[in-house]
């Protein structure tokens, strides 16, 4: 902690970084973002396993933009994103730093994107085992029971976007949701209003979602909506190959094609 | 107000009560998720007892999360059938309420009703008896103690429960409450006035509400609203988590022939809430959206309404994905 | 039991008349002969297009002229878009009137000016008409208007009409870049037009609706001109749902500019915070 | 009563194969059922699936998506594209319990007429035994409009 604290000072005092993005600790201490301008301040960096807040997704926010030489406090999810993010040619204005701590628990310093797509080859993460075991249990019911238990978990939703926010693979300036000319998603979080916007969002981040699982997370309704990605990915790898988040040539599943692809399913 | 003692096993005898009578009890429900919702209930034994907090308030009873205004459909004559559902609106009883949501229907009472009274919303509290329970846990988020309310605060209820030993204290504060008593009152029986103080949680008391007002008078200008904002990730969750927010969207779907027109809840900490046609957001930032949804918490609704229209449940908090924390912002923006 | 305030009238679209381009005026009948919609100036309504929803704008016509309400719209969002697509005698929904009024009463004995630019000039055209058909009871009147071209001017017709009045001073400009070969009025920015022709503040009202750069531009020349800050008027837009002060959209601060305005003093606009 | 279910079917077709096929089928006088609303597009790449979300919003009970067969697309790839993300797009409806037997994807040449015509009578049949997708249009209620309505039948 105190490695992080320090390095973190250097940066940002030999201008390295303008700004830092990390986590400190809430008055009940939770770890949440903070935002670091001064050396001084970086003391209050903290880093733990309980830091799952995908930090890449301030990357978008115009404040965070304008500060152009950008630290960034990550876990490996928040990394591989950045990878995803950085083939997607999104970050072009930016000159990132990241700090991360390895499963030696030693601080890692990455300042290029080679370094960055070394490391995040090396420690590549597996997917979580509690979202596999969901996986397999959905995969195992019968359709009806599956069309049940996602009507009964989006009757919950709200539709605050608050998956969307957190998602740094959302970064559209303006989201299908938001289109009126014609309605493309209804407005009302009604059952099937809810429906559409989780279908076009899972699609939309076909062979992009870098499971980081996020929005799953902090559903405020707990709506697991990280599976529908998850199982999305899933199939994708299978069938296309090829991992998001995985290497800085990029290479998007959805936006290439083998003349070979699948189609036992059209007649 | 009348005081009544009923025993923790004749609830349940009540509930059911209530429920035979034809009532729509609407209850906090455990779900498989891990969180608790209010959902109606056909039987005592769906409720849930053990909770801090319910995910989202119960406002959804009186301001749904969308609401039907009105179905129109084309008839022969040229012009449209337009028919509100006003009067489908049933006799409901939410269970199991905490204080701090009780003093959240005060509220939403007073801002839907004070000034071009809101028939939607009359229809469904005229219909409506609450039945709270006093909180005996909370936790990190709870701050009810700021905003001038505490754990056994009866605003807003019609009925408040307080779990002692093997036994709940009832106080019946309105006409309401008292009619619902005496469909089962063989269940109660009177009591003197006894002290609830050593059932009820003690939540951290984080500020003063009158020194707030005070200094929130200049807090626009402030220079923190950047750096109270900058987690923020833009959704509005906090928004439809909140007891007393009450923006909304009105939507037409449907075709030009027949269809319905709803109105669903929306947040002012949306990009788009704002955003005019030709494209001017005269809220453009995040730090002015932020501002706005505290400065109306804090300051807008007293001069408006005279209350502070936060009644310190902590959901914002618990649901932001970065816990941003609504009373550590307005103690820095206010220092 | 109270009324219902989200059920809208009904109304036929009894006369369509193009202002400019994408810019209409409709003319509307309520198909209920006892509807009982009485407004005054500066109050606004929300106009519906069933399945598409509703937007906002002000009355144009004159409560002086009863029997019809008339609308000024350009189309530029979903519902303004398709009410664009609505003909003669097609039913949409109105609801209102919403709003505080300007204080016409007040303004008795009053010179009048009135500043505004291109689709800026509905609000005000109800106004000035409330204002021209009882003429006598008002001291000068004069209007500055401009537009970006010759083609988005609206009420191209009434504003013949008031250039012959002889009790109406019309100062008629375009953008510079914006005139015909046939065009013989100014050219030039509103404001420039106003520094030009500068007029009296004393027993005056102004009352400037516009776009906000015209605002921000004309204010200032007016102070020059000694027009106190609680003489001057104008009218607010922002994005509204209900009409009512209840959905949240329109506020600036603590002010519903759907229940507190849309008409304000600049004093009042100077006390809200920069959020329109 | 008992008048016999008709389902209302929604086919997304490309231009230069499916339509023309159709056409075929047509000129040569073939029948088929007539329950089949033909939306015409430049090319299967431009049937996105919200099209297909949409149809069922608005009461669609069976879709029928079809296009030109791979290697014979108009701009050379826009069905190879479009073949990928059906493949997604149905894997994720199987996984929400969306009953994907109510889509079919199907490629039809502008010389096969025939295979038009069968491709929408099975899929006619295949619907009309699946009923109307009565699923999907219960979802429209919102909790508390539910609550309503089951208030008012108790």
């Amino acid at each position: 902690m105190k490695q992080l604290q320090d390095k973190a000072a250097e940066l940002l005092e030999n201008g390295t970084v303008n700004l830092l993005i990390g986590f400190s600790e809430d008055l009940g201490k939770r770890p949440v973002p903070c935002f670091i301008e001064k050396a001084e301040e970086a003391n209050i960096l903290v880093f733990n396993q309980e830091c799952k807040n995908n930090l890449s997704v301030y990357l978008h926010k115009k404040e965070v933009k304008d500060a152009v030489k950008i630290g960034l406090v990550a876990n490996i999810a928040t990394l591989r994103s950045v990878m995803q993010l950085l083939s997607e040619n999104q970050l072009w204005s930016l000159t990132l730093t990241y700090l991360t701590v390895n499963t030696a628990g030693e601080l890692v310093v990455l300042s290029s994107a080679e370094e960055l797509e070394a490391y995040v080859q090396a420690n590549f993460p597996t997917c979580r085992p509690e979202d596999k075991e969901m996986l397999d249990k959905l995969n195992a019911m019968t359709r009806q029971e599956r069309w049940a238990f996602w009507k009964d978990q989006l009757s919950e939703c709200v539709k605050c976007y608050a998956c969307r926010a957190v998602c740094p693979m959302c970064y559209c300036t303006v989201c299908t949701t938001e289109c009126n000319q014609p309605q493309w998603i209804k407005t009302s979080a009604d059952t099937s209003g809810n429906f559409e916007y989780h279908t076009m969002r899972a699609m939309h981040l076909g062979g992009r979602c870098i499971n980081c699982g996020e929005c799953g997370r902090i559903c405020p309704a707990g709506i697991p909506v990280h599976l529908l990605t998850a199982q999305m990915n899933q199939e994708i790898e299978q069938e296309f190959g090829g991992k998001t988040g995985w290497s800085l040539k990029g290479g998007y599943a959805m936006n290439s094609f083998k003349p070979g692809d699948k189609e036992n399913f059209i007649k | 107000m009348e005081l009544k003692l009923i025993s923790t096993s004749d609830i349940a005898v009540f509930v059911d009560g209530l429920l035979k009578a034809g009532k729509v009890v609407v209850a906090p429900v455990l779900k498989q998720s891990g969180k608790v919702f209010f959902k109606p209930v056909q039987s005592f034994s769906e409720v849930a007892t053990d909770y801090i907090q319910t995910a989202f308030s119960a406002k959804e009873v009186v301001f749904p999360k969308v609401e039907e205004l009105f179905t129109y459909q084309h008839n022969e004559e040229g012009g449209l059938d337009i028919k509100d559902q006003l009067d489908r609106i049933p006799e409901t009883v939410v269970w199991g309420l905490r204080p701090c949501d009780a003093a959240g229907f005060d509220y939403l009472n007073k801002f839907f009703l004070q000034e071009n009274p809101d028939v939607y919303f009359k229809a469904r509290y005229d219909k409506l008896t609450l039945v709270t329970i006093s909180c005996s846990k909370c936790d990190e988020s709870c701050f009810c103690t700021s905003v001038d309310s505490h754990p056994g605060d009866t605003k807003g209820s019609d009925i408040l429960l307080t779990a002692m030993e093997g036994k709940y204290y009832v106080e019946v504060i309105t006409e309401k409450g008292y009619s619902l008593i005496t469909s089962n009152s063989t269940l109660f029986t009177s009591t003197d006035t006894l002290s609830k103080e050593s059932f009820l949680a003690k939540p951290a008391t984080q500020f003063s509400m009158d020194e707030i007002k005070d200094r929130i008078q200049n807090a626009y200008a402030s220079a923190e609203w950047k750096h109270a904002s900058m987690g923020c990730y833009s959704c509005g969750a906090c928004a439809f988590a909140c007891p007393t927010c009450t923006c909304f969207d009105i939507q037409d779907e449907g075709t030009q022939d027949h269809g319905r027109r709803v109105r669903c809840w929306d947040a002012c900490g949306l990009s788009q809430f704002t955003k005019h046609a030709s494209g001017h957001n005269p809220r453009n930032t995040q730090t002015e959206r932020r501002r706005q949804r505290l400065m109306h918490k804090f300051k807008y609704s007293v001069e408006n309404l005279g209350v502070v229209s936060c009644v310190g449940c902590g959901r914002c908090i618990r649901v932001c994905p970065s816990h941003l924390n609504i009373f550590e912002n307005i103690l820095s923006v206010t220092k | 039991m109270d009324t219902n305030q989200y059920i809208p009238y009904q109304v036929r679209i009894a006369e369509i008349i193009e202002e400019a381009p994408l810019v209409r005026t409709y003319k509307l009948e309520f198909t209920d002969p006892n509807a009982n919609f009485n407004f005054k100036a500066g109050q606004f309504a929300e106009y519906g297009v069933f399945g598409e929803g509703e937007s906002t704008f002000c009355i144009a016509s004159s409560p002086t002229r009863q029997g019809y309400i008339e609308c000024t719209f350009r189309s530029t969002g979903r519902v303004t878009k398709a009410l664009a697509n609505c003909e003669i005698n097609d039913i949409i929904g109105l609801r209102g009137p919403f709003g505080k009024a300007f204080p016409i009463e007040e303004w008795y004995g009053k010179d009048i000016v009135f500043i505004t630019g291109g689709i800026g000039l509905p609000p005000l055209r109800c106004v000035i008409w409330n204002v021209l058909d009882q003429r006598e009871k008002f001291g000068k009147v004069s209007i500055y208007y401009g537009a970006r071209t010759v083609a988005d001017l609206v009420y191209k017709e009434e504003l013949d009409n008031w250039k012959n009045r002889p009790d109406v001073d019309l100062f008629l400009t375009v953008d510079p870049g914006g005139e015909t070969k046939d065009w013989k009025d100014n050219v030039g920015f509103v404001p420039t037009i106003i520094e030009q022709n500068l007029p009296t503040s004393e027993n005056a009202i102004a009352i400037v609706a516009g776009p906000p750069i015209l605002i921000k531009m004309s204010m200032p020349i007016l102070a020059k001109c000694g027009f106190a800050n609680d003489k001057i008027f104008t009218t607010l837009e922002n994005r509204m749902k209900c009409g009512v002060g209840k959905c949240g959209h329109c506020t600036v601060g603590k002010t519903y500019v759907c229940k507190d305005g849309p008409v304000f003093t600049y004093e009042e606009v100077l006390q809200m915070p920069q959020e329109y | 009563m008992a008048e016999t279910f008709e389902p209302k079917i929604v086919a997304f077709v490309c231009n230069w194969c499916t339509y023309a096929g159709a056409d075929l089928a047509g000129t040569s006088r073939t029948k088929y059922e007539t329950n089949v609303r033909i939306i015409r597009f430049p090319c299967t790449g431009r049937i996105d699936f919200m099209l297909l979300i949409k149809a069922f919003q608005n009461g669609a009970d069976g879709i029928i998506v079809s296009g030109c067969h791979p290697n014979d697309c108009h701009y050379t790839s826009g069905n190879f594209h479009a073949r990928r993300r059906w493949m997604v797009f149905k894997s994720m409806l199987e996984f929400m319990g969306f009953p994907t037997e109510r889509i079919t994807f199907s490629w039809v040449s502008a010389a096969e007429g025939k295979k038009w015509a069968d491709l929408v009578n099975e899929t006619t049949d295949s619907v009309r035994a699946l009923g109307s997708f009565t699923d999907y249009k219960n979802l429209d209620f919102s909790q508390f409009n539910q609550m309503d309505h089951e208030a008012i039948a108790r």
